[in-house]
């Protein structure tokens, strides 16, 4: 009896092979590690106080970019083991993987690095300054941020309690059906990718919901829509993007979910299934899905070059056009992912053409940042740096992509090594290179020190050289014909050589991202010579520089009333004296652990689904359901902060700025 | 609230609250609109098993589709009464609106379990899969609701007309009235059009 | 800021038009269904046309899309949503029927390819 | 000077870089870039101008990047420094109109292209093509000849300049049938067919591999594909027909057990009904003509 009260779950689920225990084994003792390290500190208290029940959106927002780094990390660890199997399994060696574990390290590999560091890095960076550019003093819905972000970490913990019970889809970060349904693949690895995404994924729903009606309903007096800072308005078109487009993906997972729990034939070959319309369902969220994360990384470019090269964004009102333009189109041209699918020519001619059109607002884009660059003075700091190695390897990027938005071209190039080059272009040089530029531009504001420069350039070109080095190899291997997710290969092929220096290149990002942290534990230890006294570190343009840094708990004590594009350059610039502000009392809202509570239970949910514990399931969902009533009707959510206490930070930080 | 926020605050908070929960309304929109799409292609998957003509009865259809009608209807006059501060008014309709939604539920699930007995379940084919989740899909919605209705009738007895209990009645309302308008495109593209011989 | 008066949620007349509105459309599709008074594709458009027009009386009559603080935007942004349902579900069905080339015989399959494409064979 | 030296070391080095890589890939076969097939050299050409229109965009962006970044940095203090200089319509309007030209030629060639190199498009020949029926089972390619009465895995032979009408399904996973040398892929899918029509120019053994992850085996599943002038052909044809083996329903469900890197082999006589009986097994019997009731539990 004793069995079956835990579903499908048996003690073997634990057991791995070498290299998967290895894994298992960090995971296990990185957080025995951090417990023993906060009952050996004390820190249990401060932990909750300070940073679990945070209603802070700039609190929330550090912990989204922590889990995003951690994840980079272990996401880098996977590439290395892929890059080393690809590297050796040639001929009659078989490398240092099975088929099987090669396979769910790619799947671990995308699905990690889209969900978990791309939009970690983007809701982390988008919570610490989007409410301080539109010169707000919160979110829109406070508590739903703090549930969206814990709902994010319960989708994480989910995909990496799959290294220690069970295993991970071994279907590809998108897992097609019929592969991916439950007559080919039985295991729990499917259903551990569908739940985490499933739960991630209703949090970044929540978080598109919160964030536009922040930037609809909360901006500063006096600052209309085309005076916002460009970074709000592609945000707002990266959450219109998100809130049109992943009632898609939930749709898609729910549906495969049920045809492996319950035996539905949505996407079974047979009785009459379609797997087609899996692929179709997904993609129609799965672009999107790409602009989602691109989009802000070219308003944080926008605001990097107006600043570094000292002028006004070149073509604000085409910048937005453009941007606007993206936001639509986006959801015109998911099929160019299945144009091998044989869907007809007249179809695929259509979504090929409007892929190309994509490239005209792009293109624009490009052409207004060089113009913002023309006749300026570039000061070249890492952000700046961060926005050249975008453009040169943006720009070949999105030529393979023009490249292969044409269908007959694409029948060539579909599924090989030049597609997962071009992704990668996109993602690596388009999105990442885009938020650590924005993490190094805004990190002052956060915690009120710059990050060390000279470490910051040698990540920089440690990833752009590693990145060259990895990734212009698998072009040239698709252009010899090279599939994709190949795990062995002949030795006659000639390749081995060239997936080596693809190795080499991945060790050399390893080498940038080891930078990246060396410049963050060498930036602490000189915080204090690199203290940002004045809140204006880089002679900025907007809002957010015109607090203190680190940025008070209520942002602003005085809402300011905005005139003008620059907000804060203008303000700077216009000798009119400025009236002492007079403080009023400030209302934020009090902490409170529900948000932890829910994804606890969704969590719980997650994992008693997967592994079929029908009881617990039952318990996390009353779980959910009553922590959701208890908050409704809990009236005490907010507290005061007196204006004598705001009048006392402010001198506080006017006092550091003289010295 | 534990202090005083001056009533333009109140007001503010309330509509950015509503015009939040009116965009969560239109991603469900969007997420049934999936669900339509899979239903749509999967119409002719019936893997030889029953299509829609031989399983809808459709004069059972019709009453459910009559009672969530007049159940939007009703949840809208709970909320005309609510603003009128009428809270004997404002529970009777919020009943009537509950006993409706209740009734809707129980029909549906007796149309269900009909066809699970003949042998006609979810498993049976992709047409089935599909007809259950999409319909499954808005009767979760609909009890939810009713969950939903539960506790905010609880609150109306125990707090009376605040405005947080006048924003969530608010809230309710535009939920029950988006159900009834997802209600009539499956009852035009599932049933009616299900019955045709297209 | 205006409060909370009474028009922005409608008034109970408004409430019983759209109501009786909402039965009549329903009532006459149901009766052009079961009565088989039209048939084929002008059927479907007949009860396109009745849905969305009861969409758009409940939309008025029931949810005051018109009405109250947030009238512009919420509008706006319907709209938005109904364009991009239009797209992306009109787009799969578009795409789905296409892939339908693969469920024929090899011989259909070219017939049809001529017939569609407009290849001389 | 020292920035300058710098910036030359840069540009000498990633020439140096270039040359060596170039040197070092002399024996290679680029399979997508030297085709044999009438197809696969129009895709060449296509993919060939699409570049080319493309860098007319991707070198002057490139170019204009390091000239303004270096001409304009701030310790160049002759350059102009204009601030609040932050529009021009005829600046904007160029670059408005030069991508949607480029675009607008792309889409001209996208429309041709597209039409005429469709898989599913007969190649227009005088000689009589040869049909080919291709399953995609767990992880390895059959080649059901309907008109030769052979069958083969992971080997598939035709003749040369005779166009191959190649009808293709899946049994498991959903793969993509792919022969770099000869032309585009297309997807296999279970329970319907695709096609692909192609045709080779002159003899040759060709890499054929799936371009779809179907599961563990997946990078076992490749095969031989060899065209031959129509005697020796003819010949292959004739030694395959004497192969001991017949692919009975028996024999294929032994076939189907998951296995990969599977060695070539022939058959001969099959049961020419397999390949339509294994599209109905997951048909149902719904929208097909033939009821095979037998077949849909």
């Amino acid at each position: 009896m004793f069995a079956d009260l835990l579903g499908r779950l048996h003690l073997s689920d634990f057991q791995h092979d070498m290299i998967a225990t290895g894994g298992q084994l960090s995971i296990v003792f990185g957080i025995l590690g951090i417990v023993g390290l906060l009952f050996y500190l004390k820190r249990w208290k401060w932990l909750w106080r300070e940073w679990l029940t945070s209603q802070d959106p700039k609190k929330i927002g550090v912990m989204y970019i922590i889990v995003a780094f951690v994840m980079l990390i272990r996401g880098l660890g996977d590439t290395m083991l892929l890059r080393t199997q690809q590297a050796t399994s040639v001929g009659n060696s078989h490398g240092i993987l099975t088929s099987d574990h090669f396979q769910q390290i790619f799947s671990a590999h995308g699905t990690l690095m889209i969900f978990f560091v791309a939009m970690g890095l983007m809701f982390g960076l988008i919570n610490l300054i989007l409410p301080l550019q539109i010169g707000a003093r919160d979110v829109a819905f406070p508590f739903l941020n703090s549930v969206s972000f814990w709902l994010f970490a319960a989708g994480m913990g989910l995909v990496n309690l799959s290294l220690i019970v069970g295993e991970f889809s071994a279907a590809g970060w998108l897992a097609y059906p019929p592969l991916s349904g439950i007559a080919l693949s039985p295991g729990v690895g499917v259903d551990y990718w569908i739940w985490s995404l499933q739960i991630a994924g209703v949090g970044s729903l929540l978080s598109g919901v919160n964030f536009l009606v922040t930037i609809l309903k909360m901006r500063a007096p006096g600052m209309t829509l085309m005076k916002m800072p460009i970074f709000v308005w592609s945000v707002l078109g990266s959450m219109t993007l998100i809130v049109f487009a992943f009632p898609f993906l939930t749709g898609a997972l729910a549906l495969l979910g049920l045809d492996r729990t319950i035996g539905t034939h949505f996407f079974t070959s047979d009785l009459g299934g379609n797997p087609m319309m899996y692929v179709n369902l997904i993609w129609a969220w799965g672009h999107p899905e790409v602009y989602v994360l691109v989009l802000p990384a070219f308003g944080i470019y926008s605001e990097v070059v107006a600043t570094f090269a000292r002028k006004r964004l070149f073509g604000y009102t085409s910048m937005v056009y453009a941007l606007a333009s993206i936001t639509v189109l986006a959801f015109l041209v998911w099929l160019h992912h299945f144009f091998t699918m044989g869907a007809g020519a007249n179809v695929n001619t259509f979504f090929g053409i409007m892929t190309a059109v994509i490239a005209i607002p792009t293109g624009v884009k490009v052409f207004n940042w060089l113009f913002t660059m023309y006749r300026g003075q570039i000061h070249f700091k890492t952000p700046m740096m961060w926005f050249l190695a975008f453009v040169v390897t943006f720009t070949i990027g999105g030529a393979a992509g023009v490249l292969m938005s044409i269908p007959a071209a694409d029948f060539q190039l579909h599924n090989t090594l030049f597609l997962v080059a071009h992704f990668h272009t996109m993602i690596v040089g388009g999105v990442l290179f885009g938020y650590f530029a924005g993490f190094s531009y805004w990190f002052p504001k956060i915690f009120g020190f710059r990050l060390n420069e000279r470490l910051g350039r040698y990540a920089l070109y440690s990833w752009l050289v590693g990145f060259v080095l990895a990734f212009v190899p698998l072009y040239i291997l698709g252009i010899m014909g090279a599939t994709r997710r190949l795990d062995h290969y002949d030795a006659s092929l000639g390749w081995q050589w060239l997936f080596i220096i693809a190795a080499i290149g991945a060790l050399t990002i390893l080498l940038g991202v080891g930078f990246q942290v060396a410049q963050l534990v060498v930036s602490i230890i000189t915080r204090y010579d690199n203290r940002d006294l004045t809140g204006d570190p880089w002679d900025g343009r907007t809002l957010e520089w015109s607090i203190s840094s680190p940025a008070p708990v209520y942002n602003f004590a005085v809402i300011p009333t905005v005139t003008d594009r620059d907000a804060f350059w203008e303000s700077k610039q216009s000798e009119a004296v400025k009236l002492p502000p007079v403080y009023t009392d400030i209302v934020l809202p009090k902490n409170t652990g529900m948000g932890v509570i829910i994804a606890g239970f969704a969590f719980l949910f997650g994992f008693a689904i997967i592994w079929h514990i029908w009881w617990l399931m039952v318990i996390a969902l009353f779980g959910i359901i009553g922590s959701m009533i208890v908050r409704a009707s809990d009236d005490d959510t907010e507290e005061v902060i007196t204006a004598d206490e705001v009048a006392r930070i402010e001198i506080a930080a006017a006092q550091r700025s003289v010295l | 609230m534990s202090h005083k926020l001056s009533a333009e605050q109140v007001q503010f908070d309330t509509d950015k609250t509503i015009f939040g929960f009116w965009v969560y309304i239109l991603t469900d929109c969007v997420l049934f609109a999936s669900l339509f799409a899979t239903y749509a292609v999967l119409r002719n998957g019936t893997a030889g098993g029953p299509s829609g003509a031989e399983l809808f009865n459709m004069p059972y259809v019709l009453v459910e589709t009559l009672l969530l009608l007049t159940s939007s209807f009703t949840s809208g006059m709970a909320l005309l009464a609510a603003t009128k501060r009428n809270k004997s008014a404002t529970l009777m309709w919020l009943g009537i609106t509950f006993a409706l939604g209740t009734i809707f539920v129980g029909m549906e699930l007796h149309e269900f379990s009909n066809l699970v007995q003949d042998g006609n379940s979810w498993r049976r084919s992709g047409f089935l899969s599909a007809f259950f989740t999409l319909v499954g899909a808005h009767g979760l919605h609909i009890t939810a609701g009713l969950l939903w209705l539960v506790a905010l009738v609880q609150q109306v007895v125990q707090k009376g007309f605040t405005s947080g209990t006048l924003k969530r009645l608010q809230l309710f309302s535009l939920f029950w009235h988006f159900l009834d308008i997802v209600w009539i495109f499956i009852f035009t593209i599932v049933y009616l059009i299900g019955v045709v011989k297209v | 800021m205006n409060h909370p008066t009474g028009n922005d949620h409608g008034t109970t007349s408004s409430y019983v038009i759209g109501f009786v509105i909402s039965i009549g459309l329903t009532l006459n599709s149901y009766y052009l269904v079961v009565n088989k008074v039209l048939a084929g594709n002008t059927l479907l458009l007949a009860l396109g046309g009745l849905a969305a027009v009861q969409l758009f009386v409940q939309l008025y009559f029931f949810l005051h899309l018109g009405k109250g603080p947030n009238a512009r935007l919420n509008k706006l942004l319907f709209s938005l949503m109904f364009i991009i349902v239009v797209i992306v579900v009109g787009g799969s069905l578009w795409i789905m029927k296409h892939l339908n080339y693969h469920n024929m015989t090899p011989a259909q399959t070219s017939h049809s390819i001529i017939r569609d494409e407009g290849y001389q064979k | 000077m020292k920035k300058n030296y710098k910036i030359l070391g840069i540009i000498v080095v990633s020439m140096g870089v270039v040359l060596v890589a170039g040197f070092l890939l002399r024996h290679n076969t680029f399979a997508v870039l030297q085709p044999r097939g009438v197809i696969a050299e129009k895709q060449r050409t296509l993919i060939i101008t699409a570049t080319l229109l493309m860098l007319l965009v991707v070198v002057p962006v490139l170019a204009m990047t390091a000239g303004i970044a270096y001409k304009y940095r701030a310790t160049n203090k002759k350059a102009r420094y204009t601030p609040n200089w932050d529009h021009n319509l005829t600046a904007e309007t160029i670059w408005w109109t030069i991508p949607f030209v480029l675009v607008a030629v792309l889409g001209v060639i996208t429309w041709n292209s597209s039409h005429e190199l469709d898989p599913f498009k007969p190649i227009a020949s005088t000689t009589k093509p040869i049909t080919i029926q291709v399953v995609a089972m767990q992880w390895k390619w059959l080649f059901i000849y309907p008109d030769q009465n052979i069958a083969t895995v992971n080997y598939v032979q035709f003749p040369k300049n005779t166009p191959v009408n190649f009808q293709i399904t899946s049994d498991a996973a959903m793969n993509s049938f792919w022969i770099p040398q000869l032309g585009g892929q297309i997807y296999a899918m279970a329970g319907m067919t695709t096609q692909l029509h192609l045709m080779a120019n002159d003899v040759g053994k060709f890499r054929g591999a799936s371009a779809n992850l179907s599961g563990a085996g997946f990078a076992g599943m490749k095969f031989i594909a060899e065209s031959s002038n129509s005697s020796d052909f003819k010949e292959w044809v004739n030694g395959v027909k004497r192969s001991p083996e017949r692919l009975t329903m028996a024999n294929y469900a032994q076939l189907a057990r998951a296995s990969s890197n599977v060695a070539p082999k022939t058959y001969a006589w099959e049961d020419s009904a397999l390949y339509d009986n294994l599209i109905m097994k997951y048909m149902g019997t719904d929208n097909s003509a033939m009821h095979m009731a037998g077949m849909t539990e």
